[in-house]
């Protein structure tokens, strides 16, 4: 990229001078906007497998593996790609490159509030999801040598106080995965009524509703259109999930409900992977 | 004398350039032909939904299998007139008729043999290359599409043979829409388009598992099914 | 309990919406008053176009410099309501005004030394730091900006220097534009209002290099320029 | 049985999916590359419009042919990059960057020579084929708009050539853009943005013939021009 | 001296946009408090579609009547500060919330009586008055946009109050909503917006009908409803 | 008996849609009227443009002024079938030729005087009150308006001026240009499309500029202009 | 001279524009009368899917066959108002109220013998003629598409037909609509909103064979349907 | 295109045998309609390439030559393309295809309208282009056996009358084209400017101001908003001509008027056909 000095002026001009250093900065900047978006493009590429890794939750004999497996690919994800975005970030204003990492950040954030409400059955929180955001660069870690960032994040390190990288997480983002999130638990309802889960789109109904409930209070339009256009997304997942329950028990009520579980699995193809269990 | 060699120049352009228009009306109106093959096709294979035609698949598939031989001969003209290396400038005229013959490619097979149609299958099958290199080729974004309207067509196959008093098929129905769609479950699709239908399969499925159950509630569900 | 969790994040929600309004309704009126003061000093500075204005160049600069005590006044209210971490958050309502009153400080500075300002001067002049780190500062993006609108002002002064009798002003102009393209090439712009703002900039050269060429041909242009 | 078996096909397919999006991120930085050389070559080119420049134009084309040696290079690995076959499929991505560089080896012919570039040249200046069947290739379309982008270049050349002095260049420019306006007067153009581009090469055309003229009436038209 | 008198008008012209601007913003003040008011009646209302919520209708009704003296006494704020003949100046900005309120109260009327709400109720219940002349007032055309979300809403009930084991309700619902249907069928709208909303409708009556089917099918409708 | 209810409040709102449709109806009619009009004065007043119309200024603008005579009776049509408060309620029919009529009237003003016509000039011209208070009104943003498309036809006027030898007209137009400017520079706008229009009107100031510009390079300037 | 005959163009222009916005107003008027038969008729035929309904369908039918004269007669108006040769040229007014008029009068023979009303049948019921040579005539276009949303309300009629209790009409309802579909398989349509409401019919056609396969599923299915 | 008759069916379904109709019909509509946009794109190029035929006319020093070969190419087109398309419309309702040669027709209007302005400096009337657009089928027509409507045509010859076919011109259709018009108007007059030509800007400024009074008194938007757009376009160009008359008027003022057109005739470079004068 040092190639623009093969441009010939005369070097001698004040104005040139200038630019030659604006040259230079905005070079730096563009470049890091550059590696961040391609770092957030790995985390939206990475979430969105944990995603589809969690979507054969419901139809698997093995759920913890499924989840043990999730939970193992969170911790690469940030361990591997979000680090890297903290130390790019460090000292820096991350308002100016929240366009650059946001579409990962909302993916991520989105993988894994689905993984907290598979485990927890609850929805995550901001400060849970930022204190994952948050790496203690005591230990060395490898792939730290690479950038202009991590050699500075070095320097500070040999400096008194721990050092500590983070991506600051703005409310926004947050609200955004949590949006997305909703998407995909309807999905996950959906998937449910094929493999005799009878009772998870009931459970997955009163969740979706009391999140449907607070945006509805908040107020979309308030937070941004952004939000505005999720939850309008949202309400229409919700009816989804509505009409899969309602579907249930219509049927459900031509036979005693005991048998409605054994029913569906009866109906569920052999898996591959049915010797497991 | 440089006027002279610009308007020389200039004229060789024109006769390109009219050319290019040229190929575009044959793209066309082949694309239309391609289309008629395929309303055609479709109209044989629709005998399915009824009680008789699920008597005669065989012979159904067999002349379903007949009219795709036009369809060879039609591919070959376009091929012919399309260079490889331009596939894609003009991949939006014929894009849609690919889809819907692959599907029905795969419908047939299907028929024949429960089988999901490869993507070699049904490029053979279609009359065209099965790889990009290869020249004028099916699209696996296409072939994917073809396989997602393949389980739309079998969830109303499912209801269909109910009727038709076949309670056997809607369970081999589902085991195989249940295949499919374990498989696009792997895929962590970039296109658009595909993404969509794809959340569409889930409702296929639902549907397929719906008829099962009512069959198993009320014990009409075949023992070795 | 489980619907408390989701009452708890939905309140840090309505909290986070309430602050952010009342946060944006306070930038947005301290921006409206910097926006006056920009009218303000753009009436003064107009009066260069004018006969009369190219004579008194040195008081019209000098009336236009004591405007922006209260620029200086302005944003210092502005800088103590934004914390210095969010600055690129609420930029979008200020970015206008800056470019602005920073593209006035630098026609007068360029009036009054026919030099380019530098982004330190100008940051000065606005009463804001120059860069990101000390907190409130002139953006390089605005600062560039600012740049460009110099020069669209200075291809409309060669025109009416040429009517006011003034012939080596537009010399001057065509030199110290020119030195700004260059500089400009050297640039690899990302930032798309910029990179568009910087395409105009050749339309400013073509003209103030047409008027010195009108100059030229009728022999106006001066000897020593 | 089937279920294992679409599974392994599907798993296929992610590898391909992945390498497409691998491929799309590589030509877009290649592009990237592309556009920093053409940003160096137009900034050589520049000088022509001074005095001096006018004084030294073979070192100055001299130059920047030699830039364009990186620029093959570029080429080269773009076109490795992408099989003839999906030319088409990524053209957006460096249609601008090619129309800018057929444009500068068009001004680099034109200063040599003064002789229009031919599509042949262009391509081979550019490193890349002269036709469509060859690979990657210089579309007809490219080079007819770098031929348009050239006389508007030569349009402000003619302005900034009298201001240097040189009195018969601009009559040789009108001849030359005049011959290429004819040329385009011959071609039924079904391009759009072509088209629009060539209303514009009127206004060069007239502005030139305006800079003949101002010559012509004051007696400044060299007699063997 | 022209330049005097200009200046002189156009400072005139100022402080009426000012004072124009500033009464804009007091309007959308007001408006952003009435939709937090329907927002949190709206939140209310949602239980309805939950087992217990249709358990405890009335006091559900009666919380979110509640909410209504809120709203009643915003209204009765922003009436004051619009004079009736700049309403329709202004009407973009309450127009939504108008008719969100209107819906509010219309279904709080029907969980109530299962009766449609008649224009002046509704009035009432917002606190606004029931014709245009009297002056802030509720427009027929946000009163029928109201009731057709009114039998979307219901729709949707009807959906939930079978999850809920309630199987005489949709029938009820029907019959209401088929009512509703046939009262717009018997208006030649011409407002665009109500028109296409009444399009909708369609879909709500259908929607209601299935669930009636899904209910008879299976022996599950109430003999008396 | 719900049925019956609705069916009867339904009829009862058809009543309504139709008289307001009515109203309609007969706005949008008297708008027509008004623009045919605005249509013929406008072709009466393009004179300007030409050698012998400005030399017979006063006669065209008697003739322009007469037909104003019949705006002010369609007006008085008008605002008789507009109640006061429902002037913003069809205000987007009229506002175009409301508009149009006060550039018309400015222009005819402008012309006899070269003075800028006020706001109550122009309503009693258009035979309308000049107060929103008073009714049916020359709204603030629509005289605004009408003002800037005077200046946009003015430095139409400046050109055409020259091409009939008229060499001091663009001189004097510059300046009342320039005067428009510097009274819109003090103005905070919020209007959208006004703001827009405004930023054409820095175009129509330096395009009169280089006309005046022209002239005086050539020696054409009247000394006394 | 000249001009005289560009004046004589623009008098034909005018006359041209004032009868057609003539024609087109008087148009309107009559359509909009058609539409509120329209509108009458649909209120009538609307019993046939209550309980009631389907036990006096003759009654019904003859009703609304009663107010087919109203529309025969307005018809009549509409016919001798538009030139033979101009069907064409204002047929966007009243396409839509003869697809909804022509659908009407398929229903009514429909639930009348359980028969696809013919084109020419279709015609008689509206008054109009049945071949375009003819005159004012039932467009083919137009005809296929009420026959589609014929198919549309059958597939509403079906489910509620089975909340009737009336089992044995979906089997019927599924045949026709079956046949119907099989005709428009036939059909190479290139009328976009034509194809359009063909794909529809997929939808009317699946959802009339799952009721259908719900009564087969419950032993609901008459032996002899 | 019989092939649909492959398609197999119960073929005594009342249904069906009506369908089958209903194809012939509607393939019948869709083939004119496609022969007719063929042809209208056949008579679009033709026109296309006279009004750039007409073009040449200004830097041309042979100007009848150009003139006559555009006339030529005119009856060209009205006796190859334009004949067939009112062979085809015979017995038809012209707005039932004025979609399909909607182009063709208005393209034509350019053209003719171009030519007959620069022979006559006059604008050309509705009723003169629709005398053009007659044709007397008394005398046979080589192509005319080709398609249906001919055989038709020929039938309803061999009676009494004599057989005229015509393509009937909507005004509408008359007006977009003379839209179009002025914006080759306004090429030629910048291209005048270039070849010394100095009277023609200022006639066809006037000429073209003629046509914007036409449309801003009839009002533009009154007729289409098709027409409004171009009308829209037409004062751009007007403002364009006045531009260009302006700088003929600067710059000429600069010396005696009379040498003007000699300077511009030397600036003109030396055209191939210098020796036909
Ligand atoms: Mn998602
Ligand atoms: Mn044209």
């Amino acid at each position: 990229l040092g190639e623009t000095d093969a441009i010939e002026v005369n070097e001698s001009s004040p104005v040139i001078i200038a630019f030659r250093g604006f040259q230079t900065q905005l070079d730096a900047k563009y470049d890091k906007h550059e590696r961040l978006v391609k770092k957030s493009r790995d985390v939206t590429i990475q979430s969105k497998r944990i995603i589809f890794l969690l979507h054969r939750y419901v139809g698997s004999s093995n759920k913890e593996a499924v989840l043990k497996e999730a939970e193992q690919k969170l911790e690469e994800v940030e361990q591997s790609f979000i680090k890297q975005i903290a130390l790019e970030l460090q000292g820096e204003d991350v308002y100016l490159y929240l366009r650059a990492i946001s579409p990962g950040l909302q993916e991520y954030v989105e993988a894994l509030s689905f993984y907290h409400y598979l485990t927890t059955k609850s929805l995550i929180t901001l400060p849970e999801v930022q204190s994952r955001l948050e790496f203690d660069l005591g230990s060395p870690c490898p792939e730290a040598e690479q950038t202009d960032a991590d050699t500075t994040a070095a320097a500070s390190a040999s400096a008194g106080t721990p050092p500590v990288a983070r991506v600051p997480l703005p409310t926004s983002e947050f609200m955004l995965g949590i949006a997305d999130l909703t998407g995909e638990l309807m999905r996950l309802a959906i998937s449910s009524l094929g493999v005799g889960d009878a009772a998870r789109p009931f459970e997955l109904c009163g969740f979706m509703r009391a999140i449907l409930d607070g945006f509805l209070t908040v107020g979309g339009a308030a937070a941004s259109r952004e939000v505005a256009r999720k939850v309008a997304t949202l309400r229409q997942s919700v009816h989804k999930v509505e009409a899969a329950c309602y579907a249930l028990r219509v049927r459900g009520s031509e036979m005693p409900s005991h048998r409605l579980a054994d029913v569906f699995r009866e109906a569920e193809p052999a898996a591959p992977d049915t010797e497991v269990m | 004398m440089e006027a002279a060699r610009v308007t020389e120049v200039f004229c060789g352009f024109q006769k390109y350039i009219d050319s290019e228009q040229d190929k575009r009306d044959e793209v066309r109106q082949l694309v239309k032909d391609l289309e008629q093959s395929a309303r055609e096709i479709l109209a044989v294979m629709q005998i399915i939904h009824t009680d008789e035609g699920l008597k005669t698949i065989s012979k159904v598939c067999e002349k379903a299998r007949h009219h795709f031989e036009t369809v060879r001969a039609q591919f070959a003209v376009l091929a012919a007139c399309v260079p490889p290396s331009e596939y894609f400038r003009f991949n939006d005229h014929w894009r849609f008729v690919v889809q819907r013959l692959s599907f029905l490619a795969a419908l047939i097979v299907y028929m024949e043999s429960e089988m999901l149609i490869t993507k070699e299958e049904a490029a053979a099958i279609l009359g065209i290359k099965s790889s990009r290199e290869a020249g004028f080729h099916l699209d696996l974004d296409d072939y994917l599409t073809s396989t997602l309207t393949l389980a739309s067509e079998l969830s109303r196959l499912a209801v269909n043979a109910v009727v038709a008093g076949d309670y056997s098929r809607p369970v081999r129905v589902a085991s195989f829409v249940g295949d499919l769609a374990n498989g696009f479950r792997l895929l962590n699709l970039k296109n658009d388009s595909l993404r969509k239908r794809c959340d569409a399969l889930k409702y296929d499925v639902k549907k397929v598992e719906e008829v099962v159950y009512d069959l198993s509630i009320r014990g009409l569900r075949p023992a070795d099914a």
